[in-house]
């Protein structure tokens, strides 16, 4: 199996202050959906801009798909969706926004725009292509940045935070517009733990710059001492069906 | 002080251009000595100077008339070097924007604004002497440096508007044009001191990072 | 006062629209420049004439012109105020000490029509063009990246700061700030701080994403320059007559 | 009882727009707990303007307490948390924030002082009282912009989006701070489903410019068919005792 992200001892400390993150290891395989939770603060976006290279760790091995992370490096191997999506969307219309990163890549004109009708198609944001990113939705704005990431053909997907002030239907389709992708990799960091259960199969926690628990979504999470212990809550859905296999007994 | 296509000579026109061109030129070569990959402190530039295009809509009322900043010592102080290119920038937009015409004048304007920014930010620079992060020094050289900038401004405008236009004034006239000129824009250049000292006193307790251009 | 809607509202249908940028930009900057060379007076129906033909290509309606011209208007009439009363010797009317000159009348006549001409075919240029357009055009041109980029980016942010800017100040208003006044400037600074610190925060995270997505990588690709034959012909007609304006202006 | 928000007929529509709001009516009564729930767009945002006198209504009556709100003019009895909270702070330290409200109301210093203190403790940031409000987490800086509100002692709290990006401490927090406010009446626009059942007891649904659905919280949300007609879904706490007493049955 091909190892899509290899951490081996990761720290991290921004200038100046404590570490944020301490000797962190793990190894996510290719075609993993893993979310990460934990609080506010925990370094979730932290280690993001670790692995994406933006920022450098203070000790500490970093690899994806077997190439060490060099800082300042650009690899369209990796797409990452930002919290503030709005931060992302950096020219005057959605079309030429998806083209910012092809045309880095040093992708033809034809193929350029061959993969946004493409992606857009996909997304479906066609409609909106012509349009100035920064007077769409909240809703809209996070389905323009993800196909200009996705028109890349990143490898590894990272998200931090996708489904923040979306609503319902907007994260229904989010949901569909990640199901078929069944072979991405990806990293999910999200507050929103019913989001992380339906398109995740593996959680990893996050706290205290530690990683206190990984592995299957329902387990960890549906376990309630663990996710007290670290200030989170067991979401509602699994509760339910935790009543429910007590009450089948 | 903004001045409008047509009226100073095609020799003052072209030569502000010239001088646009070149302190442009030599910003940019700063700007390289300074940060290696230039590309790195485009977003910072271009934020705050679509920032201080925002804020300087904002018109503020000195009964019978409202003003609005200029803002040229503040985008001195926080820019540095970069506060050419952003003047340029800047009003370019707002040409494009307001569609207010500006183009041969593009160059001169540039520098009633952009030759006093750099100034401010050299007088600002002179706080290392007292302490870069002791509020007084600072405040009172954010007041001289955007005093002095719009004072620069307007003398620099009114020199411009005597000299390469098409007007034939007499001596004794000159002098009394460019001292009336000058003097009125007295009362804005004290609000513009006082107001930019504020905003400096602000940016040092909130992000003194902010005022450290000269740092990188 | 900011609106999307009012920024290069390209009239693309019409002939200044279709035209070029690549050779639109140069031609008509020659132009301009060639009007505000002119000094003798008989060359203004000339420069009148020619500016409203162009504005007529443009396809633009009058009604543009006119919401547009208020600004600089402003200090035209200044002008209007000064010259004819105090430039000049020959005396052309005289009430008390008030004296209407020959000299300042003439040059505020040449001031006026250059303005208005040379005011016309900016419209007319900039309201062709959208932004993003112009900016590529500048680089295919040869103008610094570092100066487009920046053009390009603080264009991207203005109406996302000043509906930030906006929304402050409404924040301020709900917690009783009585509006801009000289009273207030403490609370303005504090506002244009915030804007300023919140800008910074931004730009750190919009420098993050650019460099994901391989800014500084490669080359962004140049709008394709196709230009068929009536592009070059309006650049003739436009550097033809500049060539005369320039020439009438020296021999005449 | 007393009327704290009576709006009649109420129509909205952006300049050269369709109308956003069409004829709205509804009462909200002293002492009520309203939740604001729609999708995207639907409007809540702009219902917020409208009340709170920052935009003019196009056609209708509303009325605050009884006196009918003109634009511009100052109402301390009403305070709005924005859905970006960061927009909302702009002095520079925490006390300052807190004190602004405070000065516009002309009161003085000691008074202005003492209010400060109780509502830091109260909402538990007295710690960060002397630290920029721009540098802190976007949990901590919701706190703020409450503490600064709630310092001026409005008697009807709007809020918009007050949970998101929020971690479930944070969230906790929150709640734990609006429950003892037993007679404060309150409005609040969310997605967070969970967060309004735990908050309010009478929940609006807008959707289409109407107010579509308008009773108790269990009532309305729990009500699969009149959910996804407007394009929202029963929370998960709600399918769960739905599916309890079920099985209980
Ligand atoms: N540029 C910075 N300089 C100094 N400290 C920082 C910086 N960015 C973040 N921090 C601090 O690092 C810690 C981790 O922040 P980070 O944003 O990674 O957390 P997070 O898990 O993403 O939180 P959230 O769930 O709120 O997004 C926080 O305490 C934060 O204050
Ligand atoms: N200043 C404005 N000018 C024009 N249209 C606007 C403006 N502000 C909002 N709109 C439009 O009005 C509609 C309602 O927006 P509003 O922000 O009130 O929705 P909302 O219910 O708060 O949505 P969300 O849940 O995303 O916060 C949207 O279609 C939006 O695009
Ligand atoms: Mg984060
Ligand atoms: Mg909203």
């Amino acid at each position: 199996m091909t190892e899509a992200l290899n951490i081996q001892g990761l720290t991290f400390a921004y200038p100046e202050q404590a570490p944020i993150i301490t000797e962190i290891s793990f190894v996510i395989n290719a075609g993993e959906r893993v979310g990460l939770i934990g609080p506010n603060g925990a370094g979730k976006t932290t280690l993001f801009l670790l692995i994406t290279g933006i920022l450098q760790p203070t000790a500490g091995r970093l690899e994806i798909f077997s190439r060490p992370v060099k800082s300042g490096v650009f690899y369209p191997a990796v797409g990452m969706i930002f919290q503030h999506t709005a931060d992302q969307l950096i020219c005057p219309s959605v079309r030429e926004d998806i083209a910012f990163g092809l045309q880095n890549m040093g992708l033809g004109n034809v193929e350029i725009q061959q993969r946004i009708e493409e992606t857009a198609e996909l997304a479906g944001i066609t409609a909106l292509l012509n349009r100035p990113p920064h007077n769409l939705s909240g809703g809209e704005q996070r389905l323009v940045a993800l196909s200009g990431i996705l028109a890349m053909g990143p490898r590894l997907l990272i998200m931090d935070e996708p489904t923040s002030d979306l609503d319902i239907r907007f994260r229904r389709r989010l949901i569909k517009l990640l199901d078929p992708m069944n072979d991405q990799t990806m990293l999910i960091a999200s507050h929103d733990l019913e989001f992380v259960l339906e398109t995740c199969n593996r959680v990893l926690l996050l706290e205290g710059g530690e990683i206190q628990a990984d592995g299957d979504p329902a387990e960890v999470m549906g376990n309630g001492s663990i996710m007290e212990s670290h200030g989170l809550e067991v979401p509602h859905s699994l509760s339910a069906t935790w009543h429910r296999h007590r009450n089948e007994d | 002080m903004h001045i409008p296509d047509g009226i100073i000579s095609t020799t003052a026109a072209i030569g502000g251009y010239a001088a646009a061109g070149g302190m442009t030129w030599l910003s940019l070569y700063k700007i390289k000595q300074k940060y290696g990959n230039p590309r790195n402190g485009i977003p910072r530039a271009a934020l705050l100077t679509a920032a201080f295009f925002a804020a300087s809509l904002i018109h503020i009322p000195i009964p019978p008339v409202s003003v609005h900043l200029v803002f040229s010592g503040l985008l001195g102080v926080v820019l540095g070097w970069f506060a050419f290119p952003a003047v340029l920038v800047g009003l370019l937009l707002q040409a494009v924007m307001f569609q207010h015409g500006g183009l041969t004048t593009l160059g001169v304007n540039a520098c009633l604004m952009g030759l006093p920014a750099l100034m401010a930010h050299r007088l600002f620079c002179l706080r290392s002497l007292f302490g870069r992060r002791k509020p007084l020094p600072n405040a009172i050289l954010a007041f001289l440096a955007a005093f002095s900038a719009v004072a620069a401004g307007a003398i620099m405008a009114a020199l411009l508007l005597i000299y390469a236009t098409p007007a034939y004034f007499d001596a004794a006239a000159e002098k009394t044009a460019v001292l009336t000129l000058s003097f009125a824009h007295l009362p804005v250049a004290l609000l513009e001191g006082t107001f930019t000292a504020m905003v400096v006193l602000f940016l040092l307790r909130v992000q003194p990072t902010l005022l450290e251009a000269d740092q990188k | 006062m900011i609106n999307g809607a009012a920024v290069g509202s390209a009239e693309s249908g019409s002939l200044f629209g279709r035209w070029e940028t690549r050779l639109k930009l140069p031609g008509l900057i020659i132009l301009v420049f060639s009007f505000s060379l002119v000094q003798d007076l008989r060359l203004l129906p000339l420069l009148l004439l020619s500016s409203m033909i162009i504005y007529r290509l443009s396809a633009l309606p009058f009604t543009c012109l006119v919401s547009r011209v208020r600004l600089p208007g402003f200090f035209l009439l200044a002008m209007a105020v000064i010259l004819p009363f105090w430039s000049g010797q020959t005396i052309l009317w005289q009430f008390g000490p008030l004296a209407l000159r020959l000299e300042g009348c003439i040059s505020l006549l040449l001031i006026t029509v250059k303005f208005i001409a040379i005011f016309m075919v900016v419209v007319a240029l900039f309201a062709t063009t959208p932004l993003p357009l112009l900016t590529r055009t500048m680089r295919a041109l040869g103008i610094p990246w570092l100066l487009t980029d920046l053009l390009l980016f603080s264009y991207r942010y203005i109406f996302q700061l000043s509906s930030d800017l906006r929304r402050t100040h409404t924040a301020a208003h709900l917690r009783g700030f009585k509006g801009i006044s000289l009273i207030s400037l403490k609370t303005m600074a504090n506002v244009t701080g915030s804007l300023l610190v919140r800008s910074h925060q931004q730009a750190e995270r919009v420098f993050q994403a650019m460099t994901l997505r391989g800014y500084g990588n490669g080359d962004q690709a140049l709008p394709e320059f196709r230009p068929v034959v009536a592009d070059y012909l309006l650049l003739a007609a436009a550097v033809l007559l500049s060539a005369a304006i320039v020439l009438a202006q020296i021999f005449i």
